[in-house]
C-alpha cells in the first residue's frame, strides 16, 4: 500500500436513491438553490431523491453555539436517520455543510464509541418510539454535483468562458470548513486541496485560481455572527479572504456552503459601505455562486427563478460575460405582478442600466 | 462536587480533543479567532493540560473560551491529532453547566443566544428562518434583504420555496407532532435541563444586579 | 584471525552500499571474512551521494564518500550493483538472496544495511511540495548546493527570504511517523548558514518546536547561526504554505513564544523531511521479505540492549546503520564495527556447533 | 620667543573658555578659599607633584626620576637663566629671548665665583634634563628598563611636540659647548665639552645656526604645546589650584567646562593607569586613552562602556583625576535617553519592630548565594546577635548598578523603597553581604544607622570576642572585590578574619592593585568571551600553590570566579562559619592525645 | 440609500508580518549590542528577574517584541528594569542584557 495522498483522494458516491435533508441557512437566503438542485437531479438527470416533510434542522448551528448538548444533537440526527430508514433509503444527501460535518462527526463517534450509538438508539426510542439504520453513504450536495459534473456539463449550453474574448473565467473557490477539515476522508480531495468545487469549475471550462487565504474560514463563527456586536469577527475574516484574492482579479467566487455563500456575498456589501472599498475593479463586487446555482445556470435555468436577485452582489456582469440571456424586467417582478425595487447601496454598484 | 477536570473528562469531546499538546502552535497559526481576537488556542490547551483547578475555573469564568468560531480548521492540522475546537466545546458546556459563564461578558451572551436560536428550534424546527433575520438587527444583510422580506411568500414561492406553508419543501411549516418529537428528544437527552442551567445563570445575574 | 577457521558458507552478504554497508563490509573484511555488497543503485554511496557538505565542520560529502569507496575497492569487496534483494530464504544455517524470482546468491550471514528513506514531503499537503516550485526538501537544497538544480528564485533576487521548516514528517502522528529524526535540526542550521553565506543579504528563518542539538558542537553551530549569520529562529510549526504575490510563497505559523500568529512571504521554503523506514521487514518461518513500507511501519527491530544488530527472531540476520532508526554518520560508522563484532561472534558459535 | 607668546595667549583663551561658567556665578567659597592657606597648599602640591613628581616616584622610582629630572631640571634652568641674566646685566626685566640667548650674547662673563656658580648651576640643570631625556628615550625604546610594561601610544601632534622637546636640550648643549669651545669659558659640562670637541676654528660658522636651531625648536615646541599633551604642564598646575579652591567635577559629562575640562587636559599620559588596568592586553579603554578620546571628542563612547570601572586607574593616577566619576558621567551621556519607571513597585510603609542588633540586607546578587546568607546567620547565632533579614522575601535593587551605568538619577524610587524597608526598624547597624549595596547605602542613602559589610561586622565580633576562632591549617587566597577594596577601602577586615582561622597567602597583585573578577557591573558592552579572559587572568593570580580555596566577599565576584576556577570559591562567611571553630580544635587535640596513648 | 449603522466594525489581521523589514531604530539597537542575537529565549532572565517579581518584565520577550517592531511597548517595558544584572550573570548565552535594556528603554517616547 502506498501512503495516502489526500490530493488525489476520490470519494465513493452512489449514483442514485437519496434521502435529502435541507439547510436552514440555504433555504432562508437562497431558496432557489435547493429547489434548483432537486429539479436538476430529479428532472434533468432523472434521479430518485426523496424528501420527508417531517425532517427538521440538525440543530448544528445551535450545537456549535454550544446551546445543545452532544447527546441531544446525536438523537436529533438519529431521528433524521430514522426517517431515512423508514423511507427505505441508505444514501443521505445533505444540503448544508454544517449539517454535513455534524453527520460525519456523529457517525464517526458512533463508530469509535459503540456504547454511544446504543445510548442514542435508546434515547430516540424512549422519546419518539423510533429506530434507525446507519446510512451507507453520506453525501453533500456538492459531492453529488461534482460526481455528476460530466452528465451536467454534457447537458449544459453554457461554459465558464467569456463569450466575447473566449477567455476562461477566473474562479476562486471557498470550500466550507466543515466539508473536509474535520474529516478529510469525507470530502473529495481531503482537507488541503479539496477538488469538489475546483473540479466542477474546471469541468465547465473555468480557470481555477489558488490564492493565499484559500483555506481561511469565511468567518461565520456561529455565535459571532449571530450576535450583532460580534459580527466584526465574521466580517474581518472574510475581509482577509477578499484582500488575498483581490490581486488575482477573479470573475467568480464559488462556494458549497450556504453560510459562506451568504457571507461572501453580504460582507462585500458591508465592507463597501464601511470602507468604500470593493474587491473588483468596477465597484460592483465579485459575484458569488454556490455549486447548485452554478450548475443550474450552466444548464440554462432562469436566473430569477433560481433566486439570484436575492444576492446583494449582482450577477448580471457574470451572466453577460458567460452570455446567459435574462430578462431584466423579470428580475423584480413577482407572481403577483410587478413589485417595488430594492434600495440601492451607497457604494456597491447594483444597477447597470 | 467533582473537580472541574474530572467533569471535563466526562465529556467525550475533551478526550477526543486533547491527548497531549506539544505546543507547536499550528492551531493558532490557522485560527481565524487568533487573527481577530487576542486569543491563542495553543495557550488554552497548555492551561487545560496543566490541569490546575484554579486555572480551569478562571478559564471557565473568562472571555477566552468564547472567542473560538468553531471552524475546526485546527483539527485538520494538529500533528498530535488534537482538536482545540472540541476542547472549547467541552469547556463552554462546563462553563454553562457550572454557572461560571455569567462571569464573562461573552459568556453572558449565551443567554440571549439560547432564547433566540434555542427556542427557535423547538418553535419552528429550524435554527434560523427568514423572519428571524430582522433588518433592524441585520443591517449587513443589505437593501436586498429588506426587499426580500417585503416580498415574502411571493418571492420565495417564485423560487420554489414553501415559505411557512403546509406540506413539503423549503421553509415548510413543520408537520403536526414533529415539534413534540423534538421537544421529547430535548427532554430525554438533557437539552432542556441544560437550558435550565443557562436560565439559572440568568436568574443569578438578575439577583446580582438588583439593588 | 583468518576466515578458513569458519564453515564454508560463512560468506557475509551486505544489503545496501551506503555508508553503513561499506563500513560494515570493511570492518568484516578486515576481520578476514569474505563479504559482498548488494546495492540496488548503479553506484555505491546511498544518500551520501546526494549531499554537498556535512555538519558540523562542513566536510565535503564527496571526500568522505571517496575515501570509503577507495577502501572498499582496495579490499576488493565484490559488488553486486543494480541488484535489490527483496527476499531472503533460509537455507540450512545460511540464506539465499532473491530479487523477485531471480536468485542473487547465497550467504552464511546477511547484514541489512539498506538505510532509511526520506519522508515523502508531498504527504504534508499543506506545504504544497511538488505543487509550488519554490518549496524544496533538504535533499533538494543539497542538490542546489551541488549545482545539480537551480535556485527556485530568480538571480535578480539578491536578498531572498528563505524559510526552513523543522519536523516535516517527524514527530507527526498524522503522517505515521511519531519519532524524532534527530538530524534535521542541525541540518537545517547547517543549510541556513550555507544559504546565508551564499546570499549575505538573505533573510533566513527556521521554524522549530525544539532545537535538538544533541551532537558535539551542534549547539555551537546553532549559536553561530544566530549571532554570526543572523538566522532567525521562530518557535512554531508552519501551518501552511500558499502561493503569494509573483513566485513567492505565503506561509503562516505562530510565534509560540509571543503567542501571536504570524505570516510571511518567502522566496524559498525548505522542508526538513525526516528519516523514515526504507522498507518493511516481514518475517516468516524460514523467510524474510523486504517490502515497501506502509503507513506507520517502523524501523528494523533488534534484540535487546546488548545486541547491536541481531534482528529479532532471525538467526544469522543482522542490521547495521540507519535502517534501525535515525543515525548520524559517526553513529553509523561506530555501529558498523559493533555489528561486525557481533557477526564474528555468531560465526564463531556456528563453528563451535559444527565441530561438536 | 614668538612661540612662547603664542602659547601663552592660546592657553589663557582656553582656560577662560573652560571657566566661563564660573564667571557667570563666581561662588563666594571659591573666592574666599582663593586668598587663604589653600593657595599655599596648592603651591606645595605643585612643587611635590608638578616638579618632583613624588607620587609617580613612590610607585616607580625610575619613572618618577625621569619625570622629576625633566621637570625639575628645566625649571632650574628657567629660574636660573632669569637670575643669571639679572645678575650679569643688572636689570631684571628682559625679553625672554635675552635669557635664552644669553650665552650667545655674552660668552665671556666674568663675575668671579658667582658667575661661575651660575655657569655650573645652569649646566647642572641641563645635565638633569638630559638624563631625564635619556631615560625618556630609553623608555620609548625599551619600556622594561623603566620597570613598566606598557607606555602610551601617541598621536601625530604629540609625536611632533615630543620631537621638538627632545631636540631642544641636546641642541642647547651643543650650541653652548660650541660657543665655549670658540670663546672659552663655560661650566663643568658645556665648557669641558666645548674645549675637547668644538675648539677648532672651522666650526665657528656653525655657532649661530645651532643657536637658532635651538631657539626655533624651543619656539616650535611652545607653538604645539597647547594642542599636545604637553598642555598638561600648565593645566596640571591650574587644576591643582582649582581643586584647592574647592572646585568639584560635575556629575554629567561636559569635557569643555569647569573642573572636568582641566582634569581631562591635565593628564600627562604618564601611563601609570595602563599597567594597573586588568584589561590592558585586550582593550584600549585605559584612562590615558579615554581622556585623550574625550579631548578629541571622538570614540570615547565605546571606551566608556567597555571599561570595568574597577577603579584601579584612579587609584594609580599620580594627579588624582576623578576617573570613575568621569566614566560614569560618560555612560550617562551615552544613555541619556534612558529613563526608568518603577511606579509598579508596591509602597511599603516603614514597619516598627522590636529592637535587633543587625538589619541584614543581602541584595539582588545575594539571592543567588543562599549559602552565604545561611552561613552569616549561623555566625550571628554564634555571636549571639539578633537580626532581621530585610529582603528575605523580595529584594529591590539598591540602585548602584544604575549609578554605574551613569543613570544614578533614575534610582530614586529604588532608594525610596529600600529606605522605607530600613526606616522604623530599630537596629544598631545595617549589614550587607554585597559590596555593591554597601557602597550605595553608605554614599547615597543618608541612613541614620551605620552601614557595614559583613566582613567588617564579623571582624568587630572577632575583636570583641563574640566570635572565637583558632588558627588552623587551611590556606586561602583572597580576592579583593573592587567595590569592597578600592571603592570602599576595606582591605583589613577580610584579611584579619582569614588570618584568624587559617593562613592567608600573599598574591602577586592584591589590595589596591587587585585585579577585577571580570564581571563588574561597570562594563556595559564587554562581551562574555572578553570577560572570561579577564576572569582567567585574575584566577591565575588567585590560584597560588598551596591555596585550598579562593575566598572573596562579594556574591558577584564569587559567582563569576567559581564558574571558571579550579579551586572552590567561597564567601568569607561560608569559610568562617566552618573553619577554626574552637570545639573542632578541641576534638582534634583529643584525637591526637588518644593517638599518643596508644 | 444612506449608510446604515452596522453596530460592529472590522479589524485588521492581528498576525505579525515577518516580511516587513526591521525598523531602523531596531537595527540600531541590534548593531549597538550584537549579543542580543544570541538570545534563545530560554527564559533564564525572566526566572531571576528582580523586577519580574512585581511586573511582567521578561527580557527574552523584549527581544521577540523588538524584532516584531513593537518599539514603543518594548521601550516602556524596558524602563521597568532595575539593571541589577542578575539575568546577565546567569544568561547561558552571555547576552549583555543590561546594555540591551538601556538601548531598548531609549526607544520609548520621551517622558513629558
Amino acid at each position: 500500500m502506498t501512503p495516502l495522498l489526500w490530493k488525489d483522494y476520490q470519494k465513493e458516491v452512489p449514483d442514485n436513491h437519496y434521502f435529502f435533508v435541507r439547510s436552514c441557512i440555504r433555504q432562508t437566503f437562497f431558496p432557489g438553490a435547493e429547489a434548483a438542485l432537486l429539479d436538476i437531479l430529479r428532472n434533468s438527470l432523472g434521479l430518485d431523491v426523496f424528501e420527508d416533510r417531517r425532517h427538521t434542522t440538525c440543530t448544528g448551528i445551535a450545537y456549535h453555539c454550544d446551546l445543545v448538548p452532544l447527546e441531544t444533537i446525536m438523537t436529533v440526527i438519529a431521528r433524521q436517520l430514522s426517517l431515512m430508514t423508514e423511507a427505505g433509503y441508505r444514501h443521505l444527501l445533505v444540503s448544508c455543510v454544517t449539517s454535513f460535518g455534524i453527520y460525519l462527526e456523529m457517525l464517526d463517534m458512533w463508530q469509535h464509541h459503540p456504547e454511544m450509538l446504543e445510548q442514542t438508539r435508546e434515547a430516540l426510542w424512549k422519546s419518539t418510539r423510533r429506530s434507525f439504520e446507519l446510512p451507507v453513504a453520506l453525501v453533500h450536495t456538492s459531492d453529488l454535483v461534482y460526481h455528476l459534473r460530466k452528465p451536467i456539463a454534457d447537458r449544459s449550453p453554457h461554459r465558464l468562458v467569456d463569450k466575447s474574448t473566449q477567455r476562461a473565467l477566473r474562479v476562486v473557490d471557498h470550500v466550507g470548513c466543515h466539508y473536509a477539515k474535520i474529516f478529510p476522508a469525507g470530502g473529495f480531495g481531503g482537507a488541503e486541496f479539496p477538488s469538489v468545487l475546483s473540479g466542477l469549475a474546471e469541468t465547465f471550462g473555468g480557470e481555477m485560481v489558488d490564492y493565499p487565504e484559500r483555506r481561511h474560514c469565511c468567518g461565520f463563527g456561529f455565535r459571532h455572527y449571530l450576535l450583532q456586536e460580534n459580527r466584526g469577527y465574521s466580517l474581518s475574516n472574510s475581509r482577509i479572504k477578499f484582500e488575498s484574492m483581490e490581486a488575482f482579479a477573479p470573475d467568480l467566487i464559488l462556494t458549497n456552503c450556504p453560510g459562506c455563500n451568504m457571507f461572501l456575498d453580504r460582507w462585500q456589501y458591508t465592507l463597501a459601505e464601511m470602507s468604500g472599498k470593493t474587491y473588483d475593479r468596477e465597484g460592483k463586487g465579485i459575484p458569488v455562486l454556490s455549486h447548485e446555482e452554478l450548475a443550474a445556470l450552466m444548464l440554462g435555468r432562469d436566473p430569477w427563478t433560481l433566486g439570484l436577485q436575492m444576492h446583494q452582489v449582482q450577477l448580471e456582469p457574470l451572466l453577460d460575460k458567460i452570455g446567459i440571456a435574462y430578462q431584466a424586467r423579470q428580475k423584480y417582478s413577482m407572481l403577483a405582478g410587478a413589485a417595488s425595487l430594492p434600495g440601492e447601496p451607497s457604494v456597491l454598484k447594483v444597477s447597470f442600466q | 462536587m467533582a473537580s472541574l477536570l474530572s467533569q471535563l473528562k466526562d465529556d467525550i469531546r475533551f478526550s477526543e480533543g486533547l491527548s497531549a499538546c506539544m505546543n507547536c502552535g499550528i492551531c493558532t497559526a490557522v485560527c481565524p479567532a487568533a487573527a481577530y481576537f487576542d486569543y491563542d488556542p495553543r495557550r488554552i490547551c497548555q492551561l487545560v493540560q496543566t490541569g490546575d483547578e484554579q486555572d480551569l475555573e478562571n478559564l471557565l469564568k473568562g472571555e477566552e473560551i468564547w472567542m473560538c468560531g468553531q471552524c475546526l480548521s485546527c483539527k485538520a492540522r494538529c500533528p498530535r491529532g488534537n482538536v482545540p475546537g472540541y476542547l472549547i466545546q467541552a469547556l463552554r458546556k462546563l462553563s454553562q453547566q457550572s454557572g461560571h459563564f455569567i462571569h464573562s461578558r461573552e459568556g453572558r451572551k449565551q443567554i440571549r443566544l439560547k432564547r433566540r436560536i434555542g427556542h427557535s428550534i423547538l418553535e419552528t424546527g429550524y435554527c434560523v428562518h427568514p423572519q428571524m433575520v430582522e433588518p433592524e438587527t441585520h443591517p449587513e444583510q443589505g437593501p436586498v434583504w429588506v426587499w426580500a422580506l417585503e416580498q415574502g411568500a411571493d418571492l420565495y414561492r417564485r423560487c420554489g420555496s414553501n415559505y411557512y406553508g403546509e406540506g413539503e419543501g423549503g421553509l415548510r411549516k413543520m408537520a403536526p407532532g414533529v415539534l413534540d418529537e423534538l421537544e421529547a428528544i430535548f427532554e430525554e437527552t438533557g437539552g432542556l435541563r441544560f437550558w435550565e442551567a443557562i436560565e439559572r445563570g440568568a436568574e443569578e445575574l438578575k439577583l446580582n444586579t438588583e439593588p | 584471525m583468518n576466515a578458513s577457521e569458519y564453515l564454508p558458507n560463512d560468506e557475509v552478504a551486505i544489503i545496501g552500499g551506503g555508508p553503513a554497508g561499506m563500513q560494515t563490509a570493511l570492518a568484516l573484511s578486515e576481520r578476514g571474512f569474505s563479504v559482498r555488497i548488494y546495492e540496488q543503485k548503479e553506484q555505491l554511496g546511498g544518500h551520501l551521494k546526494g549531499w554537498h557538505h556535512l555538519f558540523p565542520h562542513g566536510v565535503a560529502a564527496s571526500d568522505l564518500l571517496g575515501q570509503l569507496k577507495e577502501q572498499v575497492l582496495a579490499r576488493a569487496v565484490p559488488l553486486h550493483l543494480g541488484q535489490s534483494v527483496d527476499r531472503l530464504q533460509k537455507v540450512g544455517a545460511g540464506w539465499a538472496l532473491w530479487q523477485g524470482e531471480r536468485p542473487l546468491g547465497r550467504a552464511g550471514v546477511v547484514v541489512l544495511a539498506n538505510g532509511f528513506a526520506l519522508f515523502d514531503a508531498r504527504r504534508k499537503e499543506e506545504y504544497g511540495y511538488g505543487l509550488y516550485p519554490s518549496v524544496l526538501t533538504a535533499a533538494d537544497l543539497e542538490a542546489v548546493f551541488r549545482k545539480e538544480q537551480p535556485w527556485p528564485f530568480g538571480s535578480d533576487r539578491m536578498a531572498p527570504q528563505v524559510g526552513f521548516v523543522h519536523c516535516v514528517g517527524s514527530r507527526d502522528l498524522k503522517c505515521g511517523s511519531p519519532h524524532c529524526s534527530k538530524l534535521c535540526c542541525v541540518t537545517a542550521v547547517k543549510q541556513a548558514m550555507a544559504v546565508k553565506s551564499l546570499f549575505p543579504e538573505a533573510q533566513v528563518y527556521c521554524f522549530y518546536m525544539d532545537l535538538r542539538m544533541h551532537g558535539l558542537e551542534y549547539e555551537e553551530l546553532y549559536r553561530k547561526a544566530q549571532v554570526d549569520y543572523g538566522v532567525r529562529f521562530i518557535r512554531g510549526r508552519l501551518s501552511e504554505a500558499a502561493p503569494g504575490q509573483g513566485k513567492r510563497l505565503h506561509v503562516k505559523a505562530e510565534d509560540t513564544l509571543q503567542g501571536r500568529p504570524l505570516h510571511l512571504q518567502l522566496d524559498m521554503l525548505v522542508l526538513m523531511s525526516g528519516m523514515v523506514p526504507a522498507f518493511l521487514l516481514e518475517q516468516q518461518e524460514r523467510a524474510v521479505f523486504l517490502k515497501e513500507p506502509v503507513f506507520g511501519s517502523g524501523f528494523v527491530p533488534v534484540q535487546g540492549l546488548l545486541a547491536a544488530g541481531s534482528v529479532v527472531q532471525q538467526e544469522g540476520l543482522f542490521a547495521s546503520g540507519a535502517c534501525k532508526g535515525p543515525a548520524t554518520l559517526p553513529e553509523v560508522f561506530a555501529d558498523a564495527s559493533a555489528v561486525a563484532r557481533e557477526v564474528e561472534q555468531y560465526l564463531k558459535s556456528l563453528k563451535a556447533v559444527g565441530h561438536a | 620667543m614668538l612661540g612662547f607668546m603664542f602659547a601663552l595667549v592660546v592657553l589663557l583663551l582656553r582656560y577662560l573658555w573652560w571657566l566661563r561658567s564660573l564667571w557667570r556665578r563666581p561662588s563666594s567659597r571659591l573666592l574666599s578659599r582663593m586668598f587663604s592657606k589653600h593657595s599655599l597648599l596648592a603651591v606645595r602640591e605643585i612643587f611635590a607633584e608638578g616638579l618632583l613628581h613624588l607620587r609617580i616616584y613612590k610607585r616607580n622610582r625610575r619613572l618618577g626620576f625621569m619625570h622629576m629630572s625633566l621637570a625639575l631640571g628645566w625649571f632650574m634652568m628657567i629660574v636660573g637663566g632669569k637670575f643669571e641674566t639679572w645678575f650679569h646685566s643688572g636689570q631684571f626685566l628682559h625679553g625672554t629671548w635675552y635669557a635664552v640667548f644669553f650665552r650667545y650674547f655674552e660668552p665671556q662673563t666674568a663675575g668671579g665665583w658667582a658667575g661661575r656658580f651660575w655657569l655650573h648651576y645652569m649646566d647642572l640643570g641641563l645635565l638633569l634634563v638630559l638624563t631625564g631625556l635619556t631615560l625618556a628615550i630609553m623608555k620609548r625604546i625599551r619600556k622594561r628598563i623603566l620597570g613598566i610594561h606598557s607606555s602610551t601610544r601617541h598621536t601625530l601632534v604629540n609625536r611632533v611636540a615630543l620631537t621638538f622637546l627632545w631636540m631642544i636640550f641636546p641642541l642647547r648643549l651643543v650650541a653652548e659647548a660650541l660657543t665655549f669651545g670658540q670663546h672659552g669659558g663655560g661650566g663643568f659640562l658645556t665648557g669641558s665639552l666645548g674645549r675637547c670637541c668644538f675648539s677648532s676654528g672651522m666650526l665657528a660658522g656653525l655657532e649661530l645656526p645651532l643657536w637658532w636651531a635651538y631657539s626655533l625648536s624651543l619656539g616650535a615646541f611652545f607653538v604645539v604645546l597647547p594642542f599636545s599633551r604637553y598642555l598638561h604642564i600648565p593645566t596640571e598646575m591650574a587644576l591643582i589650584f582649582l581643586r584647592h579652591w574647592g572646585l568639584r567635577a560635575a556629575e554629567d559629562l561636559q569635557p569643555e567646562k569647569a573642573l572636568q575640562a582641566f582634569e581631562i587636559h591635565a593628564c600627562s599620559a604618564c601611563g601609570l593607569c595602563l599597567d594597573v588596568c586588568p584589561a590592558i592586553k585586550d582593550h584600549p579603554f585605559q584612562s590615558a586613552y579615554f581622556l585623550r578620546a574625550l579631548r578629541s571628542g571622538k570614540g570615547w563612547e565605546s571606551l566608556a562602556s567597555t571599561c570595568l570601572s574597577c577603579g584601579a586607574c584612579e587609584e594609580a593616577c599620580p594627579i588624582n583625576l576623578g576617573l570613575e566619576k568621569l566614566r560614569t558621567a560618560a555612560r550617562g551621556k551615552i544613555h541619556e535617553k534612558h529613563h526608568a519607571v518603577y511606579s509598579y513597585l508596591p509602597t511599603v510603609a516603614p514597619v516598627e519592630t522590636s529592637r535587633v542588633d543587625v538589619l541584614l540586607f543581602t541584595g539582588c546578587m545575594g539571592r543567588m548565594k543562599p549559602a552565604t546568607t545561611k552561613a552569616l546567620k549561623d555566625l550571628f547565632e554564634e555571636a549571639g546577635l539578633t537580626w532581621v533579614h530585610l529582603d528575605e522575601q523580595e529584594s529591590i535593587c539598591c540602585g548602584r548598578p544604575l549609578a554605574l551605568a551613569g543613570r544614578a538619577s533614575e534610582a530614586g524610587a529604588l532608594r525610596e523603597f529600600n529606605r522605607n524597608l530600613i526606616q522604623g526598624q530599630q537596629a544598631r547597624m545595617l549589614v550587607t553581604t554585597c559590596p555593591i549595596c554597601l557602597k550605595q547605602f553608605r554614599d547615597d542613602y543618608g541612613l541614620e544607622l551605620p552601614v557595614y559589610h559583613h566582613s567588617e561586622m564579623l571582624w568587630y565580633c572577632l575583636r570583641a570576642g563574640r566570635l572565637k576562632r583558632e588558627k588552623g591549617t587551611a590556606c586561602f587566597s583572597y580576592h579583593d572585590p573592587c567595590e569592597l577594596g578600592r571603592k570602599s577601602a576595606c582591605y583589613q577586615a577580610p584579611r584579619e578574619l582569614l588570618q584568624s582561622c587559617g593562613t592567608l597567602l600573599p598574591l602577586e597583585r592584591e589590595q589596591a592593585d587587585a585585579l577585577c573578577c571580570g564581571n563588574s557591573l561597570g562594563a556595559l558592552s564587554l562581551s562574555l568571551s572578553e570577560r572570561q579572559a579577564l576572569t582567567s587572568r585574575t584566577l591565575k593570580v588567585l590560584e597560588v600553590p598551596g591555596a585550598a580555596c579562593v575566598v572573596t566577599a562579594c556574591p558577584l565576584c564569587q559567582h563569576n570566579l567559581a564558574r571558571q576556577s579550579r579551586l572552590p570559591v567561597r564567601d568569607l562567611a561560608e569559610v568562617l562559619a566552618v573553619t577554626g571553630l574552637p570545639e573542632q580544635h578541641g576534638q582534634r587535640t583529643a584525637a591526637l592525645a588518644a593517638v599518643q596513648e596508644l | 440609500m444612506p449608510k446604515p449603522d452596522f453596530g460592529f466594525a472590522f479589524a485588521p489581521n492581528r498576525a505579525l508580518d515577518l516580511s516587513a523589514p526591521l525598523l531602523p531604530e531596531v537595527q540600531v539597537v541590534l548593531e549597538a549590542e550584537p549579543s542580543i542575537r544570541a538570545c534563545m529565549a530560554c527564559g533564564q532572565c525572566a526566572a531571576v528577574c528582580t523586577a519580574g517579581a512585581f511586573t511582567p518584565l521578561a527580557f527574552y520577550r523584549l527581544v521577540l517584541e523588538l524584532r516584531g517592531g513593537d518599539v514603543a511597548a518594548v521601550g516602556e517595558r524596558a524602563r521597568h528594569c532595575m539593571l541589577c544584572g542578575k539575568c546577565q550573570m546567569t544568561c547561558p548565552r552571555g547576552v549583555n542584557i543590561r546594555n540591551a535594556v538601556l538601548l531598548m528603554a531609549a526607544l520609548a517616547p520621551p517622558k513629558p
